[in-house]
C-alpha cells in the first residue's frame, strides 16, 4: 500500500501545473468556446510532445508505458484550470477503445499520431435510448463485400466534431440490450454516409451528433465482442471525470477560501462569519473524500479483475457526483451574486462538473451497478 | 380547518381553465407545453392579455384595477397558470413598486403610475444592490443630491438590476443623508429610465442570458415629484415591500411545473428498454421531491389562509423563501439528471434536444441565484434567528 | 380552505395544553415508564370524562361526532409532553378498528367504556414478515361451531400488555399478501390458547408479543374484508404520528432554542455563534413544514377517497422521517453531552421519534406507495 | 501509487485470521458474531488474550511492548478484528494515556504505567470534561493546589468520565496557576482512583447503560512524581494527544461492521415476500452508504500511508473525525430501518428480537455522542476553518 507519487509522477504533476498556471489559465476555455473547434491543435500537438498524451500506453504504441494513474494525475491538474484542450473525449475514450478493441498490429499503426497529439480522435457509442450503456444501441453495421456499413444515429459525440477519426459501436448480430453483438469500428467521418452536426456542449467544449447512413466502416478487432470492451473504456472514463474533478474541486475550493477572505460585507470579511466557515469546511471534507475515492479508482482503473474495477469506479463516480455537486453549487452560493456571472469563473467549473457527474453513469446507474456487484454482499 | 374547494371555487377553476385555453395564444401554447423559455416580448404579450381581461394583478384591490379576488381564488388561479405553464410576468410592477405606490405613494403617483404598470405599457425594474453593496444592502453608496429646486441629482452604480433594457422605470434607493449610519439616510426614487445619463450594459449569467445590467447614474436629474413618501424613509418603505406576497417568492408553481416536466420526459426516456420512471429508485427520489413541495405547498396555504382572514404574516410565511427557492435548485437538479446526456446541450438549434428539456440547461444554471437574490438565504436564516427565535447577538 | 381553528378546537387546544403543561410534565412518562403498566388508569378515565377519547368517533358510540382534526390536534399537544396514557394505540388504532370492521350494532355496544377511558384496547396487526402490511400475515382463523379459533404469532401490539380486549387480524381465507381473506377478530386476553408477554418499547411505552394457540375470536363484520379496513386503520394511524410528531418538534425546537439563550461557552451564550443560529432555524423550518404536511394528512385522513387519503398520508409520513429525524438529531446535538444523558429530557423526545418514524409505514414504504398513486403520474 | 496487498503482507492477514479464529473464547465469539453488547469483563478478557499475544496495542513501538508492525499490518489487523467482530478495546490506557507517557513520561513513570496497561492489570479512564467546560475545554475549573512537600490536592467535579466505575487510574487535567488564562495554567496528572477524596457515580446515558461517570474529587493528594512533564504545560501535552492515532477516531471498522449487520439482517427480513435487501431503492439507499464509507476508508488509509513515511498528518486526516462520526450515525440508522418494528426493544430478554437487532436501539441513541465528545463536530470545523484554510477570525 503506496499512497506517494514516485519521482517520476511528481516531476509530471508539477510540470503540468505549471502548464496550466502559466500557458493555459481559465481565460483560454474562456476565449476558445467562442470558436468552433473549441481547442486549439498546436496546444494538442505541445502535449503530445511532452508525452502526456501516450504516458499510460505501451511503448510499441508511441506511449510511454506508464499507467492509467499518470493519466489520472494529468486530468487532475487540467481540471483546475479548465484546460480545453479534448485530452479525455480523444486520449482517454478514443484512444484506449483503439487499444483494447484493435489487433496490436493495427493499434501499432493507429495510436502514434494521436499519441503524438496529430489526430483527435472520438467514440461515438451513445445514442438516445440506453443512458450511454454499450449494448443498448440500434446502430447496425452489416457486411458488405469485405467491409461493412453502419446505419444508426449516435448522440453527443464529444470532439466528434474536430475528429479525424470515429470509434462507432455497431450491432453486428442480436438485439439491442443483448450482451454479445456489438462490435467497434473505425469510421473515416468525411466517408460517404457519414453527417457530423457540431453542437454546443453547456461546459463551453463541443461535441458532434453523427449520423450513418450505410456509411463504410473498418471493424476493429473480433466482431460482436466489444461490449466489455467498451465498458472498461468507459469505466476508464468514469475514472477519469474523477480524477478531472477533484481539480475542479481543488479549484472550487481554493477560490472560494480566497473569496471569503477577501470580501467585506457588514464591515468585516464575510470569512469571519461562522456559518460561512462551517460551509467552507463542508466543502474541505467532500474535496477530501472525493480525492480519496477518485485515488482508489484510479488505481483500481488498470486492474484486470472486473468486479474489482467496477467496485471502486462506481464508487468514486457516485462519490463525485455527492461531492463534487455539492461543492460547485456551494462554492457558487458563497460567491454570492458575482457567482452567477457569466463573467466568474465558478460558473465555468459549475459547467463542467455537471458534464463530468453526467456522463459515464450517472449516480443512479452507478449506485445501482455498486450494489449489483457480488462484493456488496460479500460476508453475508 | 378544511382544505377543500368549495362549488363556487370549483366553478370559479373552471372558468378560469376554459379562459386560459382560449386566451393563450397557440405559439405561446406550444412553448407553454414545451415549457421552453419566452422572450421579453412574449412575456409582455401575455401580460396584455392578462391585463385586458383585467386579471394580471390578482392581489391587487379593486380600486387599483385588481378583480377582487380572495386568496383561495387566487391560489386557485395560479394553480391553473403552473399547470398551463403560461409565461411568468415581471414582478418589478406588478408585485414590488405597484404595492409600494399604492401604500407608501401619493394620490398623484398612483394616478400617474399604477395604471401604466397594470397595462404593461411601462416596464419596471429595480435599482437595489451595489457591487459593494449585495447582502449588505445598507451600506449603498449611490447617492441622490438635493437641488436647490427640490429636484435630486442621482449619481452611482446599481446592478443586478434585471431586465433593465426592457425597462421604462426604475425604482432606486439612494442615499440623502451622507452623515447618518445605514439605513437612516437611504430615499426610494422612482426614475425614468430615459432620462440623461442614466447607462444600462447587460451582463451574462450563468445561465447564458443576459437576464441582469449594471446600470450607472452620472447626474441624473429626478423631479421632486418622484420620490416615494418621505426623504430619509426609503428603507422603511422598501422593507414593508419584502412583506408583499411573500408567498410569491416560494415558487411552488415553478418548481411543481419542473417536475412534472421532469416525470413527463422520465416517461418518455428508455433505459434497459424500460421508461425512466419506471425505475423504482429514481422513482423513489422523484417522489420523495414532490413530497417536500406538498410540505412547502400548504404551507404556502397556511399563510394566503392568514393573510386571508387580515393576519400579520406568521411564522411559517418566513421560511417560504427559504425552502422554496431549495426546491426550485432542487428539482431542476432532477430534470437534469432525467435528460442525461440532453444536458449537455446549451442553446443549439431546436431539435437537437427534445424540446421539452431544451431551457433545462439555462435554468439550471440560472437558477443558483435563487438562494442569492432578494436577501439571499443566509441572510434570511440570521433574520429568522433574530426575530423569530430570539437568539442573543454576538 | 381554511385553517382556522374553530372556537370548539381553540378551547380544546387550549384545555389540553393546559392539563399536559401542568398534570402530565415530561416527569410523568419518566415516572411511569419504570411501572409495569406505563401509563395511569386513573388518567385515562379523566381523558374519557373529558370527551377527548371519543372526540371523533359517532355519538352513538359514545364519543363527540367530531372529525379526526380534533384528534390529532388533542394528540400534538400530547406530543408536547410525551403524555404516555395510550391514545394513539387503544383508542385510534383498536378503537377505528372495531368503528369501522364491527357492524355498527356490536360497535355501539362494545366501544362506549373505550371512550370513557375504562378499558383500554390493542390493535394486533403486526407479525414478524411484512412491516406491518395488512395482508401479509401468517395467522390464521378458522370457524368452529359458531365461532373462530385464531394460531399465529403477533408482534409488537402496543399497549397489548394492559389491554382488556386484543382485535387481532388473521386469515379466513387466501394465502399470505392475497388482497381478501383478511379478517379481523375481538380475542379476549384472558381466554384459553392467548399468551401476552410485555415487551418494553425504547420509548418507554410498553407493548405485547401475543401468541395465539387455537385462541377463540369472536369475527367483527364481513368474514374476509379486512384488508381495507386495517389499511385505513394504519393511514389513521400515520396521521396520528404525525400529528404527534409536530408536536414533539415544537417542544424540541424550544427547548433547544432555551438552551441556545442559555448555556455558555468561551465566554457567551452558545445561541450567539452564527453556525449554531442558522442550525436552529434549520430546526424551525423542518418543524413548519412538517407541521404543514401533518395538517393536510389529519384533514384528508377522513377523506373517502382512498386516494386523496392515502397521498396526503404517505406524504406527511415520509416529512416525518425527514423532518422529525432531523429535528431530534440536531436538537440533540445542539444541547451538547447533555442531550446524550438520560436525565435530560430530549432523550425522551428522541426515542418516541423514532417510534412514530417506524411505526405505520416506514420512509421507504410510504415513498414507494405515495409514487405508486395515480395522482403521481397525472398530467403526463 | 499502490492499493494492493504483496504476498507478505496477505500472509500476514492470514495468519492474523488464523489466530483470531482461534483465541476468541467461544462464547465471546458467538457475541461477537451477533454483534452483542460486550460487558467490561469481556473486553478485559480480550484484551487480556491479546496482551498475552502481543497484539494489544498494535500502534506501540516495540521497545514499550508493541509488536513493531507497519501501517499496512496495524491496517490489516484492525480490517480482520472488524470481519470477526471483536470486542472494541478501551482506548483510554492503550490509545490516550499510554503514549502521551511514552512522549511526554518520565522513565520512571514510562516503567511503571506502560507495561500494566498492556497487561490489562491497570484499566483507565479520561478526566478531561466539567459541568462548565465541554467544547470549552480550557475553561475548566477543577484546581492542584501544591502542598509544602511538593504533592497537590486535586478539588473538582469531572463529567464524561467514562467508564470510571471500572478505572483503577485516571488522567486529569487541572488548573496549577489560577492567575493566568485559560490553557496557560493547567497541569496534566495520573490519579489513582483509590485515593481517599475521589466519589465516582455513574449515570445513564440515552442509550441505556451506566457508560460515563461523575467524577468528584475532595481534597485528593497525588503525588509530585505523577505530574506529566512540566506544570502549567498539560495542555500542550493533551493537544498534542490529539495526533495521536487519529485515525482510530474515524471508527471505519465500527460503521463497516454495522453496515454489514444491517445487510445480513435486511437479507433476512421479508418484504412483500422478498428479502428488504432485494428492494431496489433501500438497497441503493444502503450502498450509498457503503460508498461514503469507502471514501472515508481511503481517506484513512492516505493518512496511515503518510504517516508510515514519517510525515504530519496531513489535511486529510482532520476529516477523520468529522466524517467518520456522521457515518457512524448514518450506519446505525440505516440499521435501525433495516430492523422496522423490532427496533422498538429496549432491554428485553434473549429472543425477544433476534440476537444480531439486540444492542441496535441502545447504540443508536448512544452513537449521538459520537458527534458531541472528543470535541464535537462544530469544534472540529472551527478548527479546521483556522488551520487549514486559514480563514479570518471575527
Amino acid at each position: 500500500m503506496d499512497f506517494e507519487l514516485s519521482d517520476d509522477q511528481r516531476l509530471l504533476v508539477r510540470t503540468v501545473a505549471d502548464f496550466c498556471k502559466k500557458e493555459s489559465p481559465v481565460t483560454r476555455l474562456r476565449q476558445l468556446r467562442e470558436t468552433e473547434l473549441g481547442w486549439e491543435p498546436r496546444t494538442l500537438a505541445q502535449m503530445g510532445e511532452l508525452g502526456w498524451l501516450g504516458v499510460m500506453f505501451p511503448e510499441e504504441y508511441g506511449g510511454l508505458g506508464g499507467s492509467f494513474t499518470d493519466t489520472a494525475l494529468i486530468l487532475e491538474q487540467l481540471g483546475m484550470t479548465l484546460v480545453p484542450e479534448p485530452y479525455l473525449a480523444s486520449i482517454v475514450l478514443g484512444g484506449l477503445a483503439v487499444r483494447f478493441a484493435a489487433a496490436p498490429e493495427r493499434a501499432a499503426e493507429l495510436l502514434p499520431p494521436l499519441l503524438a497529439g496529430e489526430e483527435v480522435w472520438a467514440l461515438a457509442y451513445a445514442e438516445a435510448q440506453g443512458r450511454g450503456a454499450p449494448s443498448d444501441i440500434e446502430t447496425r453495421a452489416t457486411q458488405r463485400g469485405d467491409g461493412y456499413r453502419l446505419t444508426g444515429e449516435k448522440r453527443w459525440v464529444l470532439a466528434g466534431h474536430g475528429a479525424s477519426r470515429l470509434i462507432v459501436s455497431a450491432r453486428t448480430a442480436g438485439d439491442p440490450r443483448d450482451a454479445s453483438g456489438v462490435s467497434l469500428f473505425l469510421v473515416d467521418p468525411k466517408a460517404p454516409g457519414v453527417t457530423v452536426t457540431r453542437v454546443d456542449c453547456m461546459d463551453g467544449h463541443k461535441a458532434a451528433m453523427v449520423s450513418l447512413a450505410d456509411a463504410p466502416g473498418e471493424l476493429l478487432g473480433e466482431a460482436g465482442a466489444a461490449a466489455p470492451i467498451l465498458t472498461r473504456v468507459l469505466d476508464y472514463g468514469a475514472a477519469a471525470a474523477c480524477a478531472e474533478g477533484s481539480g475542479i474541486m481543488q479549484a472550487v475550493l481554493a477560490m472560494t477560501r480566497d473569496y471569503l477572505c477577501d470580501r467585506a460585507q457588514f464591515g468585516v470579511k464575510i470569512g469571519t462569519f461562522q456559518a460561512l466557515q462551517h460551509r467552507a469546511v463542508d466543502l474541505f471534507v467532500e474535496t477530501e473524500l472525493a480525492k480519496s475515492s477518485a485515488i482508489a479508482a484510479m488505481i483500481a482503473a488498470d486492474d484486470e479483475r472486473p468486479e474489482e474495477r467496477m467496485r471502486a469506479v462506481s464508487a468514486a463516480k457516485c462519490q463525485l457526483t455527492l461531492s463534487g455537486g455539492f461543492v460547485v453549487r456551494q462554492g457558487t452560493q458563497l460567491h454570492g451574486g458575482i457567482g452567477v456571472t457569466d463573467e466568474h469563473d465558478i460558473g465555468l467549473y459549475f459547467k463542467r462538473m455537471h458534464s463530468l457527474v453526467t456522463l459515464f453513469g450517472d449516480e443512479t446507474f452507478h449506485t445501482q451497478r455498486f450494489a449489483s456487484l457480488p462484493s456488496f454482499t460479500a460476508h453475508l | 380547518m378544511d382544505m377543500s374547494f368549495s362549488p363556487e371555487q370549483e366553478a370559479f377553476r373552471a372558468e378560469v381553465r376554459s379562459w386560459l385555453r382560449e386566451a393563450l395564444p397557440p405559439e405561446l401554447a406550444i412553448k407553454a407545453e414545451h415549457d421552453a423559455a419566452f422572450s421579453h416580448e412574449e412575456v409582455m404579450t401575455w401580460h396584455q392579455i392578462l391585463a385586458a381581461k383585467g386579471w394580471v394583478a390578482p392581489h391587487w384591490p379593486k380600486e387599483h384595477g385588481g378583480p377582487g379576488w380572495d386568496a383561495t381564488q387566487r391560489y386557485i388561479f395560479s394553480q391553473e397558470l403552473e399547470l398551463m405553464g403560461t409565461p411568468q410576468l415581471s414582478p418589478f410592477g406588478l408585485a414590488m413598486v405597484g404595492p409600494l405606490i399604492m401604500q407608501f405613494g401619493s394620490a398623484e403617483q398612483q394616478q400617474r403610475f399604477l395604471p401604466k404598470i397594470l397595462s404593461g405599457e411601462e416596464v419596471w425594474c429595480q435599482g437595489y444592490s451595489e457591487p459593494g453593496a449585495g447582502s449588505d444592502l445598507a451600506s449603498l453608496t449611490t447617492r441622490a443630491d438635493k437641488q436647490a429646486d427640490g429636484d435630486y441629482l442621482l449619481t452611482g452604480q446599481k446592478t443586478w438590476t434585471t431586465y433593465a433594457q426592457y425597462a421604462d422605470w426604475i425604482f432606486v434607493l439612494a442615499r440623502t443623508n451622507q452623515d447618518v449610519k445605514q439605513q437612516a439616510g437611504i430615499s426610494f426614487f422612482l426614475v425614468d429610465m430615459k432620462t440623461p445619463g442614466i447607462t444600462v450594459k447587460p451582463f451574462l449569467t450563468t445561465g447564458g442570458t443576459p437576464a441582469f445590467c449594471e446600470t450607472w447614474f452620472d447626474a441624473v436629474r429626478v423631479p421632486k415629484e418622484n420620490l416615494i413618501g418621505q426623504e430619509n424613509m426609503g428603507w422603511t418603505y422598501a422593507k414593508a415591500l419584502l412583506g408583499h406576497e411573500r408567498t410569491l417568492v416560494a415558487g411552488v408553481g415553478i418548481s411543481a411545473r419542473t417536475l412534472l416536466r421532469a416525470k413527463r420526459l422520465a416517461a418518455e426516456i428508455q433505459v434497459n428498454g424500460a421508461p425512466l420512471l419506471e425505475d423504482p429508485a429514481f422513482r423513489a427520489k422523484l417522489a420523495k421531491t414532490e413530497i417536500k413541495l406538498e410540505a412547502l405547498r400548504v404551507t404556502v396555504l397556511r399563510a394566503l389562509a392568514s393573510a386571508q382572514l387580515g393576519h400579520a404574516p406568521g411564522a411559517e410565511s418566513s421560511i417560504l423563501k427559504l425552502r422554496g427557492t431549495e426546491l426550485q435548485q432542487e428539482s431542476i437538479d432532477l430534470l437534469m439528471e432525467v435528460i442525461g446526456h440532453d444536458g449537455l446541450s446549451w442553446f443549439n438549434a431546436e431539435g437537437v434536444v427534445p424540446p421539452r428539456a431544451e431551457s433545462a440547461p439555462s435554468i439550471f444554471n440560472y437558477v443558483r441565484a435563487a438562494t442569492i437574490y432578494a436577501g439571499s438565504n443566509e441572510i434570511q436564516k440570521n433574520i429568522i434567528a433574530k426575530l423569530i427565535l430570539g437568539l442573543p447577538s454576538a
